[in-house]
């Protein structure tokens, strides 16, 4: 999957300014002094001064620039100090700052996936994406010394060496834009099993959570899928399969199947290869097994999500063994339960 | 990818441990262009002035090494000295 | 389209197809002014000391052409020649 | 106060009076490095290449008053003159 960066540090994205306004030519415009910051700048702005930090950079977009006037600038008024607002406390780790796509264009659309909290962050097999006209600062924090993944796109610019992201990454612009005792290496396999692969990011499920804030559930079993930080109300589908299983035309066929039926618009589903633990007598941990886990939330009660679980799993009876799927459990929050098959 | 590699092109305004630092990628100049009435000025300096001074600079030196500077007074002295002693003998 | 040219008339650093330029506005200039312990470096040249060095070639060479640079050694020696020739006379 | 002399290393771009002015703090530098296929132009001139030239003017002004420049025409003339004129005493 390509997993795309949300915030940025643009010049431009009046977020970025403590007065909630791009600077204009009368303003006075302050960088804290040891804030360390990337700084993208897309078009040509007037500026009465301009402070900048002690580490930072500017990178400026072709057309863009500053210029200065004498006195006021008639069209910004008296002007205004401003400062750029604090950009280091964004964590790699925070599910709430990446979307999801399956392809480039997807990404483009605006058709995001939907996925579990540890999912939600880049996974092992991922396309990494810092778009393209866009600076940003990420804390790489992590639980390991490596953050890996398939590729990693700054500034239009992909990367899938190793070495060549590596000298990147030790550049002024890598320090300013990725800072953090982890790296993020690049060079990653993409995933090559068609039933799917794990996403690896189980190791750092305590710090993907401890930035999420869940909210309350009002259903009466609620639900907690694996590699989620919170509860949920919905369903949770558990698929265990065999050799032809392609979790690719799986998803495929759900989404032309079902997800574009009109009743099922505000259905957001997962659906991945998770490792759940076995257990000896339920207790002892000695090792795991991969299964799919399908998670269908709907925002509600839950009651949509399970009458679609019910379809799939009426789906899984006729045409299970086609698909190469040897069982389906179904857990849902209205206390339900199955195990067809 | 050409459109990749302009992007990495992008020239910079960079502050370094305070230093102010200006750098272009690939291929690309810092230009400086002063127009007829505006100066571009380094310190009190105006950079266009003291550039066509090193090339006047140049084209003096060319000149002495070519056709020599003033003659020094000591060697007109002695000239002159030397002229007048084989003048009078 | 008023404020296009405006900017025009007002100094201003851009980047043009990755180049970086600084282009000067009517009567306006653009400085750099580092702090006095501070340098204008460009690459590895210190930009201060040599437009300061400008200067000093320019002093120097106006002082040659004042005063002459030293006596070429041919015109000392043909000068001690003829002494001593006329001298023994 | 701490606060305060940090900032006073921040380098700055701004308006004095409409001039563009770009200052840093004690001891830090102003630097321009294009890349190494780059260049620096002042106007159409090449920075690089003229500073350059500044060296070059110093060494060949520092030649000329070590060993002189060439001997001026006068000077030869008189002294072949001067020769002459001894020869046929």
């Amino acid at each position: 999957f390509y997993k795309q960066w949300i915030p940025d540090t643009n010049y431009e994205n009046k977020t970025n300014w403590d007065k909630g306004d791009v600077p204009c030519g009368s303003d006075r415009v302050q960088f804290s002094a040891q804030r360390k910051v990337s700084v993208f700048v897309e078009t040509t702005h007037a500026v009465q001064e301009m402070q900048l930090p002690v580490d930072g950079e500017l990178i400026l977009n072709s057309g863009a620039g500053f210029y200065v006037v004498s006195g006021q600038d008639p069209s910004c008024g008296a002007g205004v100090r401003t400062k750029f607002k604090d950009s280091d406390s964004l964590q790699w780790f925070d599910p709430a700052l990446w979307q999801a796509a399956a392809t480039l264009n997807d990404l483009q659309q605006g058709n995001f996936l939907f996925s579990v909290h540890e999912e939600s962050v880049p996974c092992q097999h991922d396309d990494v994406v810092f778009k393209a006209l866009s600076s940003f600062r990420v804390d790489t924090h992590s639980s390991q010394s490596t953050i890996p993944v398939k590729s990693v796109s700054v500034l239009g610019e992909t990367f899938d060496s190793r070495s060549e992201f590596s000298q990147y990454l030790s550049s002024r612009s890598g320090q300013l834009q990725f800072h953090g005792p982890s790296a993020v290496t690049v060079g990653n396999p993409s995933c090559g099993d068609p039933t799917g692969c794990d996403c690896g990011n189980s190791v750092n499920h305590q710090r993907i959570c401890g930035s999420v804030t869940c909210a309350s559930v009002s259903c009466k079993v609620p639900l907690l899928p694996m590699g989620h930080c919170c509860h949920v109300c919905g369903a949770i589908i558990t698929i265990s399969y065999a050799g032809g299983f392609n979790l690719q035309n799986y998803r495929g066929r759900i989404q032309s199947l079902f997800l574009t039926q009109p009743q099922y618009e505000s259905i957001q589903l997962g659906m991945s290869k998770v490792l759940k633990p076995q257990r000896v007598l339920g207790v002892i941990p000695f090792g795991t097994s991969p299964e799919i886990q399908v998670v269908i939330v709907d925002g509600e009660t839950g009651d949509l999500s399970e009458a679609l679980a019910q379809d799939i799993i009426k789906d899984v009876q006729s045409h299970g063994s086609k698909l190469g799927i040897t069982k389906a459990e179904l857990q849902a929050s209205t206390g339900n339960t199955s195990t067809p098959q | 990818e050409m459109k990749d590699n302009k992007q990495l092109t992008q020239p910079r305004m960079m502050s370094d441990n305070g230093h102010l630092v200006f750098t272009t990628g690939n291929n690309k100049d810092i230009r400086f262009q002063p127009s007829e009435s505006g100066r571009v000025k380094v310190g009190d300096e105006d950079l266009t002035q003291l550039l066509s001074q090193i090339k006047t600079n140049k084209d003096e030196i060319d000149d002495i090494k070519t056709h020599g500077g003033v003659v020094p007074p000591e060697v007109t002295n002695k000239l002159n000295q030397l002229d007048t002693k084989v003048s009078t003998l």
